[in-house]
């Protein structure tokens, strides 16, 4: 079976083109604005403008036509609403004209799901990226929230922290440079609020520590690091302790960072479960995590019709009923 | 402005099915803009389809006038690969 | 996308005074497009402005509509102090 999948939730737009085990293509091109931020209508404008030259690209990568796709795959949500109806509008067209099943996906499981391609079962997710945060896993035929940030994500805290430190867009991989130099930890608010994590107190102190002058940029950096990070593998390890599952697996465009993922590999370690991170490409934002869920839905019986493709910008996890297991 | 606003833009594709097709792709969004202040039909008639519209607000006009050209070129380019 | 598009955008100003005012100030930018993918006319017709366009193509049209679109809340914001 070869699914395709269309991903643009933020500010990238992927397609990917897949099968039950491998990807055969998986492009993208990602909006990229001076100051980061959330800028719906010019996602929106930049999806619409790059959807034909990338599913262009993408058939050609996988080296197919369109007659040669099984089933059509859409972020459906959650994510900013005219990019959203970009997205869900492509989708359609293509199934209508192809006369293909269509299938809207929930990007947050999307994540999740793209690391079963690669023999994982049952796992824990931590999801990290700019605007979300969740840690996510199966539990009575739903993917459940067991933690997830109350304010910004982890990904928009690190860029606006790096932001206020005059580095540039995106900020992920220059404040995890700086910070493998730092030397000493600086105390910083702990980011976890109960059971769901919280990081814009943790970013306010590091931005005046920062003002007072009084303290070195990498050691902020390291310590805005291990502080953020610390908070994020707690809430993972809770999950894994409610859940006994056996794997963890840490997704979304933060899970580059190599500090994250010593820490959550050594959580995994300890508990002796086992520990996993996809190849980049499938961790961040992309086509081929949805055109893969996509693909797993309609085997297992999931069906829409073109009613049901409605975007959903505020798309809860947990709404999806996983029957596809 | 507030001046009452009118008019409307058609679209005449090449065939009846591209037509459908687009007007089907678009149709649900039409249905689901989530707030409006411009009042809008939207209707195929063999190979054309009609946006007519009323707004006495100039910028939410320019919205609404953008969104739906750009998913109509959006479904247009999806099936003309 | 180079299917014909045609229609219209008509504005009805609260007196004719008004509707000259708009129509003359954005008349001059109409006259001085630089170059067009839309064709367009720009009448005015007592307290009605009538902008007709005809394109080719759907992103030049949403140039022009916006364009015209700001052009005339400019000058009607201008004498609406
Ligand atoms: N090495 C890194 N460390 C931390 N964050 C990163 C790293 N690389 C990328 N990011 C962040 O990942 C986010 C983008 O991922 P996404 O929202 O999934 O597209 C941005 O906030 C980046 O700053
Ligand atoms: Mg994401």
């Amino acid at each position: 079976m070869i699914a395709l999948g269309i991903e643009g939730t933020a500010h990238t737009l992927g397609i990917g083109i897949v099968t039950e085990k491998k990807v055969l293509a998986n492009v993208f091109d990602t909006l990229t604005t001076e100051k980061g931020g959330i800028h719906p209508k010019e996602a929106a404008e930049h999806h619409a403008r790059l959807l034909k030259p990338l599913l262009r690209k993408a058939l050609e990568t996988a080296g197919i036509t369109m007659d040669d796709v099984d089933v059509i795959a859409f972020s459906q949500g959650p994510g900013l609403g005219p990019a959203l109806r970009v997205v869900a509008t492509a989708a359609r067209a293509l199934a209508i004209k192809y006369n293909k099943p269509i299938v809207g996906v929930n990007h947050c499981i999307a994540h999740v799901e793209i690391t079963k391609m690669f023999g994982v079962k049952d796992p824990v997710g931590l999801y990290v990226s700019g605007g979300n945060t969740q840690v996510l896993a199966l539990e009575g035929g739903r993917y459940r929230v067991f933690g997830e940030t109350l304010d910004i994500g982890i990904g928009n805290a690190i860029d606006t922290f790096a932001r206020e430190l005059g580095i540039g867009f995106p900020g992920g991989p220059k404040i995890e440079k700086l910070a493998q130099r730092g030397e000493r930890y600086i105390e910083l608010p702990y980011a976890v609020k109960g059971m769901d994590l919280s990081f814009s107190g943790l970013l306010t102190e590091a931005v005046r520590k920062y003002r007072t002058g009084k303290y070195r940029v990498e050691d902020l950096a390291y310590s805005f690091q291990e502080t953020a990070f610390a908070a994020l593998v707690e809430v993972t390890e809770r999950a894994v302790a409610h859940t006994g599952k056996e794997e963890v697996v840490l997704v979304g465009g933060v899970a580059a960072n190599n500090r994250l993922r010593e820490m959550l590999k050594t959580m995994a370690e300890d508990r002796g479960i086992e520990f996993f991170v996809p190849p980049y490409d499938l961790c961040r934002d992309n086509g081929a995590m949805i055109a893969y869920t996509g693909l797993r839905m309609y085997r297992g019986g999931v069906r829409f019709k073109i009613e049901d493709t409605v975007v959903k910008q505020k798309f809860r996890t947990d709404e999806v009923e996983v029957i596809w297991e | 402005m507030n001046e009452p606003i009118e008019g409307y833009i058609e679209i005449e594709f090449p065939t009846e099915e591209v037509a459908r097709v687009v007007y089907e792709s678009v149709r649900i969004e039409h249905e689901t803009v989530p707030y409006r202040r411009t009042r809008a039909s939207f209707t195929l008639n063999g190979r054309k389809i009609r946006l007519e519209f009323k707004a006495t607000d100039n910028s939410a006009l320019r919205g609404t006038l953008n969104s739906y050209l750009r998913w109509i070129k959006v479904a247009l380019d999806s099936i003309d690969l």
